[in-house]
């Protein structure tokens, strides 16, 4: 069993898993119909937001129920740069800046807030930003929406309209998430994390807090932009309604479910939000609500961590099956003790499930 | 090369897994290419013996109300005729019909995703409620000449054949409904003002645009106050005080969520202001609507309409009501009476789809387009005497002309002057 | 009459087993100190005994086993256990963290005069009655923590590192409060304390845990005898 | 003038429709610490509840208290079943929780009583007083009425009695709590059960005025939220007078501020959080909240 462990460290099979990941990627397209190629499309848009939404909320716990606003407005951004016949790339660049210096002027004065402050503020984005739209019906032509068509296959490329899409969402997707990775990994990732710790612990330590609250919030809102100009480039047409608080709701569960704080997360999330709602379609598009809902507490029941949880707990039930896994000595968490305190009398509490590492709670 | 750290290992693995497990859930629709729809070659979605429709609309979420009444109607139809063997088409061949509905929940992505799912099973997409929704799939429809027929939208760019050739809308287009009110409030003697409340969307828009094309010349009409609403508000009561405030004697309301108008008729009786009103044809059904707010304390309330409202008292005793509502229990498990006119709008749509299967004489989707565009005078059931189904017209939807009706109390009569 | 009688008690953390047989009792009104070095087992036996950890052996209390009760179970039956970290409720009033501890009874005269009595006993908390207790200093928040176990009016009163984060000035002073307590109301303690100095003070017999282990016990006098005790835990 | 003061009036009346749901989640959070998501989805739940009492032919008043029972009973049980086991964890996912339960119990409601309108009797009649010039439903000023009676009764709850101060306690730090000998388990089933019993008083309040649909207080949580924020998590009195503030700014800055009109006014309450919070973080009335490091 610990050989396997050992395997995974080896140099060669880092990349040999990620030469794999990137031919999967370069192959998948050419080997699915314009349906899946479509639906593959759609995860990679909603991935994407949910990154920029990990970015603000998994990383540097802030919670923001408005990501789906930047992603409405980097949308409209590209479909007005495209009715204005820009190039493209100018076009990419402002859909990205656009939302982002929106992110940083609402975080400059929100980040100042409390938590659940901060929370109210972002509600506010989609729910003021659909009657917006509609009113500014000059540049979003308001409520009939507007299409863009500028992601068709060029000639020269033989490709379908569809597998050309899937590529540019691979393509600018799969940056998106190394550049994010790499700055949650790095430095940055780690004043995230201690931010999202305790703050006053973080100004002790010379990071401040509000500096790098407003950073993630610009990030996040620069991620959205990027989501926001895929989602051009897959659904082609954009209305008021794509920026609903519904949605601004769904994905934050769908972050929750994907895992928060994990890239892998964002991209089960990504999956998750586009393919549920497939899902209770075939079984019974009456009962939508009932069954998402269903689907949403079973997957929170069983993985509380998210769908990234997945091989961890997996790894650890078959862990504790051969008992000799060297888990350390842990500390008394609260879940143990309060369990106690909570159980019926003599009823030997659940064993109590190890805290994910974003369920650690200090212990006051 | 230090970047590439463990975190890289586990989650380049993970995720290539992880991508092929999606697919595996994702393409269960994989069908094979479309075939090319040559002269004879039948389209997808069409056997010898039975037709598939799909239907994409909201059956959640806020407007799930009316979105499920997109599907009960025309599969109570539907049900109904499968039961009696089928629907003889054009070629001589008995098909029944078979509705495959999804739900969009009202979002343009969903409704996109839900066409790809449909396009290679069904024959023709149609009854789909909303204009985003609608207009979130047009260019892949038309791009892969999927008929997208009677849908449930006034907006007009689904009847201009030159920029929609695969589309068609059912419902008069808004600017038909605002505009018959319009020239008969023109029409009357005295001299009126007009207080205009309108929700802030297409929906509103085409109202107003057409009422006010409507009154286009008329000197004794003039618009006193013009205010708008969102779809999401729990109350429109600040709008009516502030439209009283104007003291006008009409009151031109383009509201299509039930609640709302109910509210807004309390309201205006609260603050003690009796205009006549003019209601849109989805919003002023008596039994659902007119009753619970009260309306005969109003001079007049006039709404158009092309089709009976379910919940008018004469219309459960009528021979067709009766069949419907049956139909509408029996086949398409909805047990009570509707409180949109979405469900009368989708059993009509059925039955012009009826008439455009007869004509039919090949299993293409270019020959039903033809069929579609041929229905001329068809009075489909429960449709009001003097409106009719012409489908010929460009830039019209498949009904057009509208009757303006007054509230009497109990049901609605013709208003052919303003007294 | 012995109140509380420990036989053997051992606790698990998870799958680690940290208390692996410890035995003492406490005589009715009596107060018995527990020493011992870091990690020894001293807050974790009183958390077998308050009930929120689980725990083998046994543990009897005037008379009924009391094992693998709930702790607002143990609490009932009139143990009142002042945590360690003191477990203040910080979004509280001092006054309220007073009535939450008497929670329990229903004799509304006798409440209202016990809180005077806890005002006489820890004189800081009179003019600090209406704040937050979160706003109190530490030495406060041990004295409130006391106060509220006592408005329990408990029959043992487990007391956790009482001194723990305080000023040896201010610690001297919890203590005589904690001892004036004891000759006034009679209740019986049980008293984990790093101090064995302070501890001395209050308690008349006491027990030396080793390593989740009770190894030996005796009067304050035999133990300050002991050389390997004072050696141990007095400085000496 | 007359317009004005109709527009207070109009305000005060949404205004409390907001606030009964916002004294539901302050109920929740005083005695859990979360931030219920689902408490609009509940009251739409115990409406129904009701309005199938009143159509197996009990008076209204009999419907609305077995509905208020039923309503307590399954407060609690959602905690026990359910919340217990993500109270402790990660505050995010606790919301979610909240989240998913507000779809299944609105997917629940569509199920059973469908998307169709349901009409839901009213407590008092339609008719109109005159109010210093303004006309005012009896329905309007009833709600205000029972929402006054309610508000007061939490706030006394919460101050006076012994079951409020547990249920903070218990929210606070359960474990401490427990030492004092408080049934932590059954006080977090009590809170969540009274939450559900003020939820199903404004769903049976609104439902005539707004027509019994599965979505019916969807449109009414986003205000709710508002308002516990603007009046401070820890007061009752401060979440009504904040939902009233919002109702009636609302409906005045949508009249008299030219470029708010009636499709932006629901940015105000978002403004005066902003504001406010600048100046009080603790909200309008809420405890200022001093922590030690």
């Amino acid at each position: 069993m610990s050989s396997a462990a050992s395997l995974v460290q080896k140099p060669w099979v880092r990349w040999a898993s990620l030469a794999v990941l990137v031919v999967l990627l370069l192959v998948i397209p050419l080997l699915f119909d314009a349906t899946t190629n479509a639906t593959l499309a759609r995860i990679g848009v909603f991935a994407v937001a949910v990154l920029g939404l990990n970015v603000v909320m998994g990383y540097t716990g802030q919670v923001s129920l408005g990501q789906i606003f930047f992603l409405g407005l980097g949308a409209y951004v590209t479909a007005y740069g495209v009715s204005q016949d820009w190039n493209i790339v100018l076009v990419f660049i402002l859909a990205c800046l656009i939302p982002a210096v929106a992110g940083l002027l609402i975080a400059l004065a929100a980040a100042r807030l409390g938590g659940l402050a901060i929370a109210m503020v972002t509600i506010a984005l989609p729910i003021v930003g659909v009657p917006l739209a509609k009113r500014l019906s000059e540049f979003t032509g308001g409520s009939q929406g507007v299409s863009a068509q500028f992601s068709d296959a060029p000639d020269w490329s033989g490709l379908a309209d569809d597998q050309w899409q899937l590529y540019l969402v691979i393509l600018i997707g799969g940056i998106t998430f190394l550049l994010t990775r790499n700055l949650v990994h790095g430095k940055y990732g780690r004043a995230f994390a201690i931010v999202k710790g305790n703050e006053a612990v973080a100004s002790s330590m010379g990071i401040s807090p509000y500096r790098y609250k407003v950073l993630a919030f610009t990030v996040a809102s620069l991620i959205g932009g990027v989501s926001g100009f895929l989602y051009m480039v897959v659904i082609q047409y954009t209305s008021p309604e794509t920026m609903s608080f519904a949605h601004s709701i769904q994905l934050l569960a769908s972050m929750v479910i994907g895992g928060a704080g994990s890239i892998l997360g964002s991209v089960l999330g990504g999956a998750y939000y586009v393919l549920v709602p497939q899902l209770t379609n075939i079984i019974d598009p009456n009962l939508t609500a009932l069954l998402q809902g269903a689907i949403l507490l079973l997957v929170l029941f069983v993985l509380p961590g998210g769908l990234v949880s997945l091989p961890r707990l997996w790894r650890r039930r078959r862990g504790k099956g051969s008992g000799t896994s060297p888990s350390p000595l842990p500390a008394p968490t609260s879940e143990d003790t309060v369990s106690i305190a909570l159980g019926s009398r003599g009823s030997t509490p659940p064993p109590p499930t190890p805290p994910t590492e974003s369920e650690e709670r200090q212990d006051t | 090369m230090t970047r590439i750290r463990r975190g890289m290992r586990a989650a380049s693995v993970v995720a290539g897994i992880g991508i092929v497990a999606v697919l595996a859930a994702g393409c269960r629709g994989g069908g094979d290419t479309p075939s090319e729809s040559g002269s004879s070659a039948p389209s997808p979605g069409i056997t010898d013996t039975s037709v598939a429709l799909g239907i994409t609309t909201p059956l959640s979420g806020a407007t799930a109300g009316p979105g499920t009444c997109t599907v009960a109607g025309i599969t109570a139809y539907f049900g109904a005729k499968n039961a009696d063997g089928g629907i003889e088409f054009g070629d001589g061949k008995t098909r029944t019909v078979e509705i495959n509905a999804l739900d969009d929940g009202y979002d343009p992505q969903k409704a996109k995703a839900n066409f790809d799912q449909l396009k290679d099973k069904v024959f023709a997409m149609t009854s789909g409620l909303g204009t985003p929704t609608n207009r979130a799939y047009r260019e892949a429809a038309i791009a892969d000449e999927v008929p997208q027929v009677l849908i449930q939208t006034g907006d007009p760019i689904f009847s201009n054949q030159q920029e929609s050739p695969w589309q068609l809308g059912f419902v008069p287009i808004y600017q038909n409904e605002g505009e018959a009110f319009g020239k008969l409030l023109a029409s009357s003697s005295e001299n009126h003002t007009v207080a205009i409340l309108a929700q802030n969307d297409d929906y509103g828009e085409g109202y107003v645009e057409g009422f006010k094309k409507g009154i286009e010349g008329a000197s004794n009409i003039t618009i006193a106050k013009e205010l708008t609403y969102e779809a999401t508000d729990t109350t429109v009561d600040a709008q009516l005080t502030e439209l009283a405030s104007t003291k006008a004697d009409v009151f031109f309301n383009a509201m299509s969520i039930t609640p709302l108008v109910i509210s807004a008729l309390q309201k205006a009786q609260e603050i003690n202001w009796l205009p006549s009103w003019f209601l849109p044809s989805n919003t002023s059904s008596p039994g659902a609507i007119l009753e619970p707010g009260g309306a005969s304390a109003f001079p007049g309330v006039y709404t158009v309409a092309f089709a009976q409202s379910a919940s008018a008292p004469t219309f459960a005793d009528s021979e067709e009501g009766k069949t419907f509502l049956a139909d509408l229990k029996e086949y398409a498990d909805y047990p009570d009476v509707p409180a949109f006119p979405h469900c009368v709008w989708s059993y009509q749509i059925g039955a012009v789809l009826d008439q455009v299967f007869q004509k039919m004489t090949e299993p293409t989707r270019d020959n039903f387009m033809e069929a579609l565009r041929s229905i001329k005078d068809y009075v489909a059931p429960l449709m009001l005497e003097g409106s009719s189904v012409d489908t010929t017209v460009d830039g019209q939807p498949a009904v057009s002309s509208v009757i303006v009706q007054k509230y009497n109390g109990k049901g609605y009569a013709t208003a052919d002057t303003w007294e | 009459m012995t109140l509380l009688e420990l036989k053997d008690v051992t606790a698990y953390y998870g799958p680690v087993q940290v208390l692996e047989g410890v035995s003492l009792s406490v005589p009715d009104g009596g107060a018995v100190g527990i020493l011992g070095a870091n990690g020894a087992g001293k807050t974790t036996t009183l958390r077998a005994i308050s009930g929120t950890v689980r725990a083998g052996g046994s543990i009897v209390f005037d008379g009924t086993d009391i094992r693998g009760m709930r702790p607002d179970q143990v609490a009932a039956l009139g143990i009142a256990h002042v945590p360690e970290g003191r477990g203040t409720l910080g979004d509280l009033t001092v006054r309220e963290n007073l009535r939450v501890g008497a929670y329990l009874r229903k004799d509304r005269k006798q409440i209202a005069s016990d809180i005077d009595y806890c005002l006489d006993l820890f004189p800081n908390l009179q003019n600090r009655i209406r704040s937050n207790a979160s706003a109190l200093s530490g030495g406060e928040q041990q004295m409130l923590a006391v106060a509220r176990a006592f408005m329990a009016k408990p029959r043992l009163l487990l007391l956790d590192e009482a001194s723990l984060g305080l000023a040896p000035s201010t610690a001297k002073n919890v203590y005589e409060a904690i001892g004036r307590l004891r000759r006034e109301s009679g209740i019986a303690m049980l008293v984990v304390e790093q101090n064995a100095n302070l501890a001395f003070t209050l308690v008349d017999t006491a027990t030396v845990l080793e390593t989740g282990r009770s190894v030996l016990s005796g009067t304050t006098a035999e133990l300050k005898g002991m050389d390997e005790i004072r050696r141990a835990y007095l400085g000496g | 003038m007359g317009t004005f003061i109709q527009l207070v009036f109009d305000g005060l009346s949404t205004g409390s429709i907001y606030a009964a749901l916002a004294l539901a989640i302050v109920l929740v959070n005083q005695a859990t610490g979360l931030i219920n998501f689902a408490q609009g989805g509940m009251a739409v739940l115990s409406a129904y509840i009701a309005w199938q009492f009143t159509q197996w032919g009990l008076p209204l008043i009999l419907a609305i208290l077995a509905a208020v029972v039923v309503s307590f009973a399954f407060g609690a049980l959602v905690e026990r079943w359910l919340m217990r086991r993500f109270e402790r964890g990660d505050p995010d996912t606790a919301v979610v929780v909240t989240i998913g339960l507000l779809t299944l119990i609105t997917g629940f409601c569509a199920w059973l009583w469908s998307y169709n309108n349901r009409l839901f009797p009213s407590l008092f009649p339609l008719e109109t007083v005159d109010i210093f010039g303004a006309a005012v439903s009896v329905r309007s000023i009833g709600t205000i009425a029972v929402l006054i009676a309610i508000m007061l009764l939490l706030q006394l709850l919460f101050i006076g009695t012994k079951l409020g101060l547990a249920l903070r306690a218990v929210a606070i730090n359960p474990q401490s709590a427990a030492f004092s000998g408080l049934p932590v388990g059954r006080l977090l089933m009590v809170g969540w059960g009274l939450a559900a019993v003020l939820g199903a008083l404004a769903g049976v309040l609104v439902a005539p005025s707004l027509t019994l649909t599965p979505g019916m207080m969807d449109g009414a949580l986003v205000y709710a939220l508002a308002a516990v924020i603007l009046g401070g998590l820890s007061s009752p009195i401060g979440v009504v007078v904040a939902a009233w503030l919002i109702g009636i700014l609302e409906n005045l800055a949508a009249v008299y501020v030219p470029f708010i009109g009636h499709d932006l006014k629901i940015a105000v309450p978002f403004i005066l959080i902003f504001v406010v919070l600048i100046v009080r973080p603790q909200g309008l009335f809420g405890r200022k909240v001093v922590v030690r490091v």
